[in-house]
């Protein structure tokens, strides 16, 4: 019997899913592999177990919790799929908000209406095999965890930097054009997509292990760059990872 | 030996023709700086270039290159590549970097993967007149002249090149292109002569950057081991091991397998490695031998000036500069090297 | 008399989470409810205290399938506050993108969102079985769209180098000569993608409403630029003004806010623009509006599919012209950092496949965005569903259940609605 | 006796190599016979490894485990990760990929007419094992012969049948402990180095020799340095990654040296030599 591939997904923009719709090439490949239940973006099919259960987007409200924790229950296998899933992504800069502001901007008389919670990472909630960072998830990474998990090889985290991967593109670094980037601690595996066109790493896999973020923040304020202005290069996608540590830091190191 | 006259004006017609014969390689604008890659057309290349973001001897030994085939069958391969090539314009330190690596992958036992690629390939040289940077050490380190590693040697001569043939693979280029050099005859003047009257420039405009003699540096190198220095270095590095991937003489590589979308077949390639890289040297039991920055950061530069001249009776660095630009940190051999000299009694 | 009680919960094949209920009674729809269950994101609020040139990577965000409109809408409405005017290659190559955006997405709904139901299977997943060389074709105009994105700005999801006053990366001429060979490369699907969609007959339903859209006095069908006109008659120039025509109203049904024209609700999206413009599209587009019968002005919610396909047409062929266009002019290497930050506030209006958006962010003189608004077509939209509903309901009501749920579902899809995306903005209603 | 590669096309190409037994010693480490063409001429030296590889899950070094005069060809793989997990789950018949033998092996000569003291801690027993198989299997080349032996647990402990032999054996004098005792266990209970003050040796005339993870080495040259053998006397095994074993890909450096080529055997007067090495 076919394993049974499901996606599900919370908080987020449902890229990362969609990502997986766009391996146009790949696709039947896939099909005939795999038995897809769960795709709701996709198809109305669905299943009670799944043998692998993709998990997109962060858990902001209640039902999310009761939610992801049921398809743990089901799944053999949970791969979180994106940087709102592993990371809490942009959603995660809700965050840095007291909480009843957020609900008053946004529903204003209504807000007690509306539960939501801190953003938390799905690996948070609870546990998750693999995950897949990205925001969004490359397609040649969902291919190969895919296949990895289908012939049973285990998986792990790339631990170089997108520098690397910006150097072996050959590109031209962004600081030679006077812009910055955090390419230089952040995990590889997009190929340094944003550099490569032109646009500084915004840190949407997250950070290699043990980053030096001192030597990183030296490196940005050398290049001018404010207090707030790095705090926002360090927020962008991985608010949840430096929330507590990043101020200090920034408060010691940049002069 | 042979020395051409060429005016500078043909060079564009012997790339062309050169062009349709071999495959080229050599440097191309790439936004404000050069890319050493495959050449289309001869308006493309540039010899006029300073130094180019990945270095030539790259291109006999790539990333992500396929090494073995695994067929659905069972069946695995070698996979090699030997397709003639012609890097056209490369500079004495890059000359010095290939003449490296051709040491380092014919050592027993040897690599067949880089020595397909590289054999029957035609090294064009070209003499550099001003220094590409000002982080460069080709001075310090006398790799910015090249007495060999090439197989024709362009020298700037104003409105030509003087082309110095030395190997039978540069006669037989010479010769098959004989046309553009027979344009002028060969050179009348003394030779000899020339080298030194360019020499002479070039020692006029490069520029020292070390404090002590290079041969004085693995030594003081050697000294520097508990160094504090590595640990300010350390605490600098971010660790993204831009610093290796430029170099020209960084090999080392991490190998893995690629899985095709029928899950039956499927290849192994090698990818380029970083020692900066906190997993390096990381075992199976989980023992990290490298763990801190300011050791993989040692390694390094000891891989390049202690313990290549100590095995191979070479410096692994080239003084190139490379590693330097790339850094955002600002870490710079210049004042590693300047350091450990001032540090050693 | 009947009573009816349906519960769609977590519709399928839209983009978002969302449930229809419908409580019918005594000849009279009780309740009616198109749930939007999304959590909600906080875009406006998380935007507060970033930097504009921020906006456009952060908003792209809100959605991944509209992600190249949203970003266009974003950075339409940064240069508005900047006070920038782009370069026309720069306009020009977004009018590129965004016609890939509608490529991938109007194929995306159209053959994999849609086609299973006119076809009567359940999903794309035995539609590949049942009809394989349809799927392969549609497989392949989605991957048309995504690869002309892909060249250009490095994804389509999130779009890579699209910022403020340009890009952060141009195309070599060489890589649009490459976008220009896969475009004609695909005419071959495109038109028998056309002749499958040309075999389907939609359902019958009428029902009459306002549309608002961008139109030109030019000749160009505007997707990218325009002004924003109201069918009932209101022209609104300067997009600064959206909020003269598009205003926020509590609805009594339901708590939330809708948002309203000048009429009490009104449509958005392909068939909208097709009613306010159609005779601007690319000649090869416009003879297609007369081929599939579509009569025009038309309230017929289903023909949205129809007009969708009619547009990828016009994209198609708009693309191809546009980038000969620019190879014949010589593509330029433009920086786009030469301008300076002041304070102020822009608004920027395009279209997006499911209809008009909007971005407003108001600015400090460091560039600081200190308030930001965003309004999404499927809010829009959502009123207008209801309405469509309530009449739908009663002329169906004679049939089984399942049909009737059935056509509600396959009504909402009509619309294309992109749930994820109108749960990030305060002008949604969350019921 | 010389080390003779497999011949092979070129450096990456394995052979393929048929597992014809698999024994389980312990919960993490099973013991692989494999037979392949030509084996009968492949000459090894203990302590040299082959690279194994799986296709899709990469390749590792593992040392031979069998002793060069043995009939059969053995490895003994603990599961740490891709290759060796699936390993793991291969059966009898499978087959896997090997290149090799690699490094530079033992130096036997050395240890001829020697006393000889073993030190193996935890899998350092599967190389060493080989090296006390061919020391056994030609007893009459060497003098006293003292073996050492500690696992974590006793559950932990390999080829057990073959420690019952050495335990009776008048050939070797055998020792061994745990780090953790068990109710059942009646042996030693603490760390390798508490074997030390059991045994007598004289220091003149034995050669030491350690294998095992690397935190080990530090204490047990201590305790043979106490014991007076002298630097150039101690032997040692080390372990590094590698991926490739053929000198290149940099990993298994430890400073100037290639574990691969000029490994895995150490003197113990080059070790120190070796800032990184231990
Ligand atoms: C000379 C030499 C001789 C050797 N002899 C032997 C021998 O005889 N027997 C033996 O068993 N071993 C031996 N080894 C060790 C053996 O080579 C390693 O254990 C082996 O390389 C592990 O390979 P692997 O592919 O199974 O592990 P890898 O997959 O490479 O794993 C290596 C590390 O990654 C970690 N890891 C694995 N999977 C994951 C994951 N999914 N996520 C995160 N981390 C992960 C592991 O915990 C481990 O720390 C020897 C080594 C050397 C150098
Ligand atoms: S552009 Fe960024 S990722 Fe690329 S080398 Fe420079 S710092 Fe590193
Ligand atoms: S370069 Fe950085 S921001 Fe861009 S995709 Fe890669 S990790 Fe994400
Ligand atoms: S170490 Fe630096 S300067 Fe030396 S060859 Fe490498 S890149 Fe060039």
């Amino acid at each position: 019997m076919k394993p049974k591939l499901a996606m599900f997904s919370f908080t987020s923009c449902e890229g990362c899913q969609l990502q997986i719709l766009n391996l146009e090439d790949e696709l039947l490949s896939i099909l005939n592999a795999v038995e897809i239940v769960n795709f709701r973006e996709a198809i109305d099919e669905k299943a009670q177990d799944y043998d692998i259960a993709f998990v997109e987007g962060s858990i902001t409200t209640p039902e999310e919790i009761e939610e992801v924790k049921d398809i743990r229950s089901k799944a053999k296998l949970v791969v979180a799929i994106g940087a709102c899933a592993c990371l809490g992504g942009v959603n995660a800069m809700k965050n840095f908000f007291p909480l009843d502001f957020v609900r008053n901007e946004v529903y204003k008389e209504k807000a007690s209406c509306f539960p939501t919670l801190p953003v938390q990472r799905v690996g948070d909630v609870i546990k998750v095999d693999y995950e897949m960072h990205g925001c969004p998830i490359t397609k040649k990474e969902f291919l190969h965890v895919t296949k990895s998990l289908l012939l049973g090889i285990p998986l792990k985290q790339i631990h170089y930097s997108i520098c690397t991967e910006c150097k072996t593109a050959g590109n031209v670094c962004l600081f030679d054009k006077g812009e910055t980037c955090i390419g230089a601690i952040t995990r590889g595996g997009c190929d340094a997509i944003c550099p490569t066109f032109g646009d500084g790493c915004e840190g949407c896999r997250g950070f290699v292990d043990e980053p030096n973020f001192e030597g990183m923040i030296q490196v940005l304020a050398d290049r001018g760059l404010t207090k707030p202005e790095i705090k926002n290069k360090f927020t962008y996608f991985n608010g949840l990872d430096v929330i507590e540590t990043i101020n200090d830091k920034i408060e010691e190191f940049v002069k | 030996m042979k020395i051409y006259f060429l005016p500078k004006d043909k060079v564009k017609l012997l790339v062309e023709s050169v062009l349709d014969e071999f495959q080229v390689f050599g440097a191309k604008a790439k936004e404000m700086k050069f890319e050493f890659g495959k050449i289309d057309t001869a308006a493309e290349l540039r010899l006029d270039y300073n130094t180019t973001i990945l270095p030539p001897v790259k291109t006999f030994f790539p990333n992500d290159e396929k090494i073995l085939e695994f067929k659905p069958n069972g069946q695995t391969t070698s996979v090699h590549e030997n397709s003639k090539k012609v890097l056209f314009g490369v500079h004495p330190c890059d000359i010095h970097a290939i003449e490296m690596m051709d040491n380092i992958f014919s050592t027993p036992p040897e690599d067949k993967h880089y020595l397909e690629r590289r054999k029957d390939s035609i090294i064009i040289g070209i003499n550099c007149n001003t220094p590409c940077s000002d982080k460069i050490l080709c001075y310090d380190k006398g790799t910015y002249k090249a007495d060999s590693g090439f197989d024709l040697m362009f020298w700037d001569n104003g409105e030509s090149y003087l082309v110095e043939v030395v190997t039978s693979l540069g006669n037989f280029l010479a010769s098959k292109f004989s046309y553009f050099f027979n344009f002028f005859t060969e050179y009348s003047g003394d030779f000899h002569e020339f080298k030194s009257e360019y020499h002479k420039r070039q020692d006029f405009v490069f520029e020292k950057k070390l404090t002590r003699k290079i041969s004085e540096l693995p030594e003081a190198m050697r000294q520097s081991y508990e160094s504090e220095l590595w640990h300010e270095v350390g605490a600098k590095c971010l660790s993204c091991g831009s610093c290796n991937i430029v170099c020209p003489t960084c090999y080392c590589f991490d190998v893995k397998d690629v899985v095709d979308i029928d899950l039956a077949g499927g290849h192994r390639c090698r990818n380029w490695d970083s020692c900066q890289n906190l997993d390096f040297a990381c075992v199976g039991s989980g023992e990290n031998f490298r763990e801190k920055s300011s050791q993989r950061n040692r390694h390094r530069v000891f891989k390049k000036e202690v313990y290549l001249p100590q095995n191979k009776g070479y410096s692994g660095c080239v003084g190139c500069g490379r590693c330097n630009t790339a850094c955002i940190a600002g870490i710079s051999l210049i004042d590693i090297y300047n350091n450990v000299f001032s540090e050693e009694v | 008399m009947k009573k009816l009680d349906i519960n769609v919960h977590h519709l399928t094949r839209v983009e978002g989470h969302g449930n229809v209920v419908v409580n019918y009674e005594k000849g009279k729809v009780e309740n009616f409810q198109l749930q939007i269950v999304e959590s909600p994101r906080f875009f406006e609020v998380m935007l507060q205290g970033r930097h504009i040139t921020e906006a456009p990577h952060i908003t792209g965000r809100i959605c991944g399938i509209c992600s190249v409109g949203h970003t266009t809408a974003s950075l339409k409405a940064a240069e508005k506050a900047l006070g920038i005017t782009p370069s026309e290659q720069t306009q020009e190559m977004r009018k590129v993108l965004l016609n890939a955006e509608f490529i991938q997405s109007h194929v995306l709904h159209a053959c994999f969102l849609v086609l299973p139901d006119f076809l009567n299977v359940g999903s794309v997943i035995p539609l590949a079985e049942t009809h394989p060389e349809e799927v392969k074709r549609a497989l392949r105009l989605k991957k048309l769209g995504n690869d002309i994105c892909e060249v250009l700005v490095g994804r389509h999801i999130h779009p890579v180098s699209m910022t403020v006053n340009g890009f952060t990366r141009i195309p070599s001429e060489s890589e649009f000569e490459k976008v220009r060979k896969m475009l004609l490369d695909s005419e071959d699907d495109i038109l028998k993608m056309v002749a499958l969609f040309k075999t389907l007959k939609m359902p019958d339903f009428v029902n009459d409403t306002e549309n608002i859209g961008l139109t030109s006095d030019g000749e160009e069908f505007c997707l990218y630029d325009g002004k924003i006109t109201s069918s009932y008659g209101k022209i609104i120039e300067d997009e600064n003004d959206y909020l003269e025509l598009i205003k926020e109203r509590v609805v009594e049904h339901s708590s939330a806010k809708h948002v309203k024209g000048e009429g009490e609700t009104y449509a958005v999206g392909a068939l909208s623009r097709l009613n306010l413009s159609a005779e601007k599209l690319h000649p090869k587009a416009k003879v297609l509006v007369e081929e599939f019968g579509l009569e025009l002005p038309n309230y017929n919610p289903f023909n949205n599919n129809v007009a969708q396909v009619i547009e990828t047409v016009h994209c198609f062929y708009d693309s191809i012209e546009r980038i000969e266009n620019l190879l014949e002019k010589g593509i330029k290497q433009e920086n786009y950092k030469d301008y300076e930050v002041k304070a102020g506030r822009g608004a920027g209006a395009c279209e997006v496949p499911r209809g008009i958006l909007f971005h407003d962010y108001e600015i400090d003189e460091k560039g600081i965005i200190v308030k930001a608004n965003c309004i999404i077509p499927t809010g829009q939209n959502l009123a207008n569903i209801e309405k469509n509903m309530r009449k739908l309901v009663p002329e169906i009501i004679d049939k089984p259940k399942e049909e009737i749920t059935h056509s509600l579902e396959m009504l909402v899809r009509a619309y294309d609605p992109c749930i994820s995306c109108s749960a990030h903005f305060l002008d949604v209603e969350f019921v | 006796m010389e080390a003779d590669f497999i011949k092979m096309e070129t450096g990456y190409v394995p052979v393929e190599a048929k597992i014809t037994k698999i024994t389980q010693p312990t919960e993490y480490e099973k013991v692989f016979t494999l037979d392949f063409p030509h084996k009968e001429h492949l000459k090894f030296l203990p302590c040299q490894f082959v690279m194994v590889s799986i296709f899709g899950f990469g390749e590792a070094p593992i040392s031979i485990c069998s002793s060069p005069d043995d009939e059969e060809f053995q490895l003994c793989v603990r599961k740490v990760g891709s290759l060796t997990n699936k390993m793991h789950s291969l059966k009898v018949g499978d087959f896997i990929g090997i290149r090799g033998p690699y490094g530079n092996g033992f130096p036997v000569e050395v240890l001829e007419g020697k006393d000889l003291l073993f030190t193996a801690g935890g899998l350092g027993l599967a190389p060493l094992r080989s090296l006390i198989r061919y020391v056994l299997q030609n007893r009459e080349k060497f003098g006293d012969f003292t073996l050492l032996y500690g696992a974590r647990s006793p559950h932990d402990r390999l080829f057990a049948d073959e420690i019952s032999e050495w335990e009776t054996s008048e050939f070797v004098d055998f020792h061994e402990t745990v780090d953790i005792g068990e109710e059942n266990w009646m042996g030693n209970v603490g760390l390798i180095t508490s074997l030390f003050p059991m045994i007598g040796i004289d220091p003149e005339k034995t050669i030491g020799v350690i294998v095992g993870p690397p935190i080990m080495y530090q204490f047990v040259v201590r305790e043979m340095l106490k014991k007076e053998i002298t630097d150039k006397n101690i032997f040692m095994s080390l372990e590094r990654r590698m991926r490739c074993g053929l000198g290149k890909c940099g990993h298994c450096q430890m400073n100037g040296v290639y574990v691969c080529q000029e490994g895995p055997v150490f003197n113990y007067v080059d070790v120190q030599a070796i800032q990184e090495a231990i």
